[in-house]
């Protein structure tokens, strides 16, 4: 009944033009990998290792990137003046970081000869080119872009829900938990979703601090690189066949996703 | 018996809030023009923003103390409150809302279930105990945010105009209901309103504050015969008329800012600023000045005619402004003048009542 | 366990070799890291362990040997460059000279990486040469569209036939899918892969080395493209 | 006067610890890196055209990031139910994808054999391999994570706001431009700077897509990527000097950054 | 003269919003229990939400109407609404809050200037032009969202219980003020308010709703005299006792839900379901039943006492409930009878109204 607007077409248009920019060259992978490339792919010992790899590197990150990342953005989103913007110049840097140099500034402070080299060796620890190396990497690399972002998701939650919540006798730790974290739940799912999709892609940062070892640090992103190497043909089917799980697991997650009460 | 007495001092946008206060169990109210700090001072009790200094005390637990540097966090203040924009958690329904305080408390969930229902009950909001709180009508939230402020058992309530969207029906049995639990709680209440009839209501302690001080303290009956303001007085609705009290020949008389002059109880004044006030029914309206009348009168144009049950409200105005309240058949008598009528108000002198401004 | 550190570019040689290792010795477990040799050296020189170090890249090697991180090294294993093209390339290249043809997009390696090094060496020993000219090598230097700093991304760009043609190495051909040109063999400057041991390793690098020297691996070194000896 | 809560003391602690993880790899790279070294390099040409290159790309590619971004963002903030889910899942599909897989993807949508291949030239027009490739490859990289977190961003508007615009006599595009985008602006402040950072440190898209060609599209990324294979030490003393001078660009940002009335 | 015609059906939550009204030039009040619909229906004149089906026409503009598909979008209504919650721009400040109406319709910064600074002197707010409207009081913020409705010439106005947060005095100003501008302005405006002072201030045109229907649309007197429910008895203030009309030997009796038996003016009513309403300062009050009174009569105990001005209204309550209203000298002269004691309430059978259910 209502005449569509000018102004909805106008968004429409402009996600249509958006949509095309971002799908056609996703298309344009799809249609030129060959699907029995992909099946033959989906049985490779070695790509099914760095699916596994991938999975858990990214969720060994996650419950880190939580942990560490939530209560520094939620600390930061109740700084003030200059204090919060120095904070956030000091959170943006590592942003701009190529990734082989951050691969680097990793190894020179957590590898053997690094900052921490004595102490994690006298411990008996060795971080580089483990499963460690890459969870820390993406940690590194991924959380400041999660705190940041989380930030904003705070600085959006009325102080009031906040306050209500400690006189009914929260302590702030629930008025976090119970108020705060699930006023913004659908923010952080989308989050959440966000850090994972930039761990699964990140690669040069790994390939320099965990190596490239497959069954032990090669994720899919890296095989991708080596098969690459080989056979570039076969990379390419390699990052369909990502992007085809990728698309399943989105489809599940987003079924899983927290609904909107207000709405 | 553990009431409530404070100093804070905190300075506001346009004015610093200098309040001394002592509240016992029981209702009081807190009346005040808007800005006049109400809101503000309510936060500070709270433990939600701090006094620059002060002390208060609930009976015998300090929440607050500048000089000892004590500050009780708010979720050990032990206080219910009402927020004036409610505050209700958007992403939990009603029962949610309500059942908030008592689970970080940690009660059970039968215990929670059986609490929520018998206020939703009480307030007539069953029906709503499972919908998103924010797609409630604006009186339906509110009593989401009253009954949620009571689940904690309090020993200090706080509800800033709680009522304010209310329906009357409503209002008046929330009204009865909260007398009642108060009576039993016997906790010290600071209840915010701007409602005449709510104030008439928990008559016995009223404290008015104006530009962040307590201008009165006393029993809705007290405003009425003295009222200390303009404010109060027009809050409980009697005629103030400021003005100044000078001797002519020999004899005391009162002249009005307007210019007027009324003659009233001088026993206790002195020369110089005074108000004087007088009741609206003790204000006699005509057509015609009667002979040997009193000897206040003033000569004004209807400005505008109330009728509330079986009164009729009619403010006069001339050089000062008269309210007068008459019974409707008084005013049929009149002839029911109408807005812009040109009418005699009257009153007696002792009748009145004349003060000395108040520094 | 052995961890050898190779230069990417062998990543599908030293995968065969490894089976084959693991096939003459069971149960020795054999770590195959492959990077670019800058990437591998500067974790060697970080302290990341490794037994054996490959590298294309001599400098990198040299780096490390100064810093005593590396053994004596010596080169083991020579590679030589290509003139590829896309397979539908019409009209076809079928020398050398061709390259110099207006309008054809040309692929080479970055200077910084040893592809790019060695094929700026290629043109300026045409250039050098009278049969050539310097004319050749200015043409075929504005042809150059793209400056690549991996190989493969040279070798993909032709298979989609986003470039016309490129100079990689032999090792890199893919028969079938891209066409090759063979080069003045004067003229092709000799791309070697350097080996070098870890200081104080286990005798199983040795057992790796030898292996690598002997003729089942020589044969797989072939198949892909290497040539194991300087064959000068 | 007030006590330090334990609450805040564990928001200090945890944000230290986050502070740690991040700055220290960052401080490692700086003592690592000679002063003189990097003196040098601020005058090289090459670094200062790649600076430039730089900056230009990113620049160019954010209007387009704005222009398309923000309203297919305020689009889909609009949708509702399982169509928005969809969308968001096309959105977030080519966030996991790998560098090298992304480069290719767009080779194979605007290359010359590519879907648009015919089109663009019979129009006359080359895309690979030149300012537009790269600024291309920021655009499909980084705008589907700037969308979605618009997204994000605008969920969080109260809607009654926009309503009361309207009411008042705004016509839509009058309460995004003067009330929607105010109310969010510390937000995108934050998405700019992370869109900006996230396209300087691109890498593996664009080389794949863009080519490397010095003084053309090769971006400080590159350059440092380039010098890496031939000198790494000076790779790191320009990955220093691009911490430095994003150092210097960020504080100045923040100081013209939108500051919040609110507070 | 151009008023609002509507006929609008929109399913709720609850219950469905079937409202046929029509709306001349000058205020109008709509009134209602909470949840009622009125804020819906407030947001479907404005075109904010779509009725499922309806025809909304502003004079000779049609602002909806689902038979032939006309839907003009808000903007283009021209409407000014105070909404419930106000819905203030937060990051624009009071003088950006008021002039933005102004500002997207494309006026000169002086005129806007100009416009604003005059609004808010009329409310009293002039100090506050520059804060941030985050940080202002209740009563503040809603002054400023009355000032925004007003500064974009509407033709049609929808105020949300502007009122509800202001304080006693700056109600009776603001309601004078927006009496002499809607003369001015002369369009149809639609007031919804809980405050009985309202509703008598504003009298002629009262439209009551209740679970999404009009259940009575007149004036104040009107619903005075002649309640239709309930809800409208007790907003004004009026004893409402439902019931049955038998016939008992030959002559008719009403009998209260509560089992009391009251004579009325029986001679327009059928017997069936009936409602008996009598004014509270017609009914008398004893300490004991007097002789030779009138036949209607409840002994009850007092529940509660207000005063008001110089009446004292009394609930008493028994098998019914009866609300007497007296002189402070009436009351007096019983004592002044306190909460729990048990007395007389005697009404007369003329003085009292009976009606029939309407449906
Ligand atoms: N966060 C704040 N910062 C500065 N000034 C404030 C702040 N909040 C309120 N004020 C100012 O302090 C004064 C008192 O505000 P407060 O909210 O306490 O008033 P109130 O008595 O509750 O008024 P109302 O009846 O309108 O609710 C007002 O002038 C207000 O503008
Ligand atoms: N968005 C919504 N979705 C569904 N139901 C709603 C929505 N908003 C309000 N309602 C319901 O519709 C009914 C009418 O709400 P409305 O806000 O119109 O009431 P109201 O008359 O304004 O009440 P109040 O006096 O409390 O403001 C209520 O029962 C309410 O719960
Ligand atoms: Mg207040
Ligand atoms: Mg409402």
């Amino acid at each position: 009944m209502k005449k569509p607007r000018l102004f909805n077409l106008f968004l429409a248009v402009n996600g249509l033009l958006l949509g095309l920019l971002i799908m056609l060259p996703i298309l344009a992978l799809l249609l030129a990998s060959s699907p029995v490339e992909i099946m033959k792919l989906l049985v490779d010992p070695e790509v099914l290792t760095a699916t596994w790899i991938t999975l858990l590197s990214s969720f060994c990150a996650l419950p880190l990137m939580f942990l560490l990342g939530l209560p520094s953005a939620y600390g930061l989103a109740r700084c003030r003046g200059r204090l919060r913007r120095s904070l956030e110049v000091l959170l943006e840097l590592p942003m701009v970081m190529p990734p082989v140099v951050a691969g680097l500034a990793l190894l020179l402070a957590f590898g053997r000869r690094g900052l921490f080299g004595e102490l994690f060796s006298n411990l008996g620890i060795r971080v580089t080119f483990t499963l460690g190396a890459v969870v820390l990497g993406i940690v590194f690399i991924v959380t400041p872009f999660f705190v940041r972002r989380c930030t904003v998701l705070f600085d959006g939650v009325d102080k009031k829900l906040e306050e209500a919540a400690l006189i009914l006798g929260a302590t702030p730790w629930q008025a976090f938990l119970y108020v705060v974290l699930p006023v913004v739940k659908r923010g952080l799912f989308a989050e959440l979703i966000m850090a994972v999709a930039q761990s699964v892609g990140l690669f040069g940062a790994i390939v320099m601090f965990a190596g490239n070892l497959p069954g032990r640090t090669q994720t899919l992103s890296l095989a991708i690189y080596s098969s690459f190497e080989s056979d570039p043909q076969q990379a390419f089917a390699l990052g369909t066949l990502l992007l085809l799980i990728s698309l399943l697991l989105l489809a599940a997650v987003h079924m899983l996703a927290p609904r909107d009460r207000r709405l | 018996m553990s009431g409530l007495n404070c100093v804070v001092h905190s300075p506001l946008a346009h004015f610093k809030l200098d309040l001394e206060l002592s509240v016992e169990p029981g209702i009081t109210i807190l009346l005040g023009p808007n800005g006049a700090g109400k809101s503000s001072f309510l936060r500070l009790l709270s433990g939600l923003t701090q006094p620059s200094s002060g002390l208060i005390k609930l009976g015998e637990r300090t929440l607050f103390d500048s000089a000892n540097g004590i500050d009780l966090p708010p979720e050990q203040r032990r206080i219910g409150m009402v927020f004036q924009d409610l505050a209700l958690f958007p992403h939990l329904n009603v029962n949610g809302n309500i059942g908030f305080g008592m689970k970080v408390r940690g009660s059970g969930r039968v215990e929670r279930q059986k609490r929520t229902a018998h206020l939703l009950d009480i307030l007539n909001i069953a029906h709503l105990a499972e919908r998103s709180v924010t797609s409630l009508s604006g009186g339906e939230r509110q009593k989401v945010a009253l009954a949620r402020s009571l689940t904690t058992d309090p020993e200090l309530l706080l509800l800033d105009e709680p009522t304010a969207a209310l329906d009357p029906t409503a209002r008046g049995e929330i009204r009865d209901w909260l007398r009642s639990v108060l009576v039993k709680l016997n906790i010290p209440t600071l209840l915010v309103t701007h409602e005449v009839e709510e104030v008439a209501y928990f008559r016995k302690r009223v404290a008015v504050i104006e530009r962040g001080q307590i201008v009165q303290h006393g029993s809705f009956h007290q405003l009425l015969s003295e009222p200390t303001t303009e404010f109060i007085a027009q809050v409980v609705g009697v005629n103030y008329i400021p003005g100044e009290v000078t001797e002519v020949a020999g004899k005391q008389v009162f002249r009005s800012k307007g210019g007027l002059t009324f003659i009233a109880p001088f026993e206790q004044v002195k020369p110089g600023p005074a108000c004087l006030t007088i009741y609206p029914w003790d204000v006699a309206v005509y057509r015609n000045l009667p002979e040997g009348s009193p000897r206040n009168h003033l000569h004004g144009r209807v400005k505008d005619v109330v009728l509330r049950g079986d009164r009729v409200r009619m403010t006069l105005v001339a050089e000062d402004k008269l309210v007068a309240e008459l019974s409707v058949r008084g005013y049929q008598a009149l002839g029911e003048p109408q807005p812009g009528a040109r009418l005699w108000a009257v009153f007696k002198a002792r009748e009145s009542r004349i003060e000395n401004f108040q520094e | 366990e052995l961890s050898v550190f190779a230069a990417s570019s062998l990543t599908d040689a030293l995968k065969e070799i490894t089976q084959l290792y693991q096939a003459e010795y069971p149960g020795e477990q054999v770590l195959l890291n492959f990077a670019g040799s800058q990437t591998l050296a500067t974790q060697i020189d970080q302290g990341v362990p490794a037994d054996l170090f490959i590298s294309a890249n001599q400098q990198a090697m040299t780096r490390l040997h100064n810093k005593g991180l590396v053994e004596a090294f010596r080169p083991f294993l020579y590679n030589r460059l290509l003139l590829v093209t896309r397979i539908d390339l019409q009209p076809p290249l079928t020398k050398i000279e061709d390259l110099g043809r207006s309008g054809l997009l040309v692929i080479i390696g970055n200077q910084q990486v040893p592809v790019g090094n060695y094929a700026r060496q290629l043109l300026s020993n045409l250039a050098g040469d009278p049969a050539y000219g310097s004319l050749l090598v200015k043409n075929v230097e504005s042809n150059v569209v793209s400056e690549e700093s991996k190989v493969k991304s040279i070798v993909a760009k032709l298979l989609i036939g986003e470039a016309d043609a490129g100079i990689v190495y032999q090792s890199d051909f893919i028969p079938g899918r891209l066409k090759a040109v063979s080069l003045p063999r004067k003229h092709n400057p000799l791309a070697i892969y350097f080996l070098a041991k870890v200081p104080e390793v286990e005798n199983q690098a040795d057992k790796f080395i030898a292996l690598l020297a002997s003729p089942e691996a020589i044969q797989v070194f072939a198949r892909h493209g290497f040539s194991p000896e300087a064959a000068q």
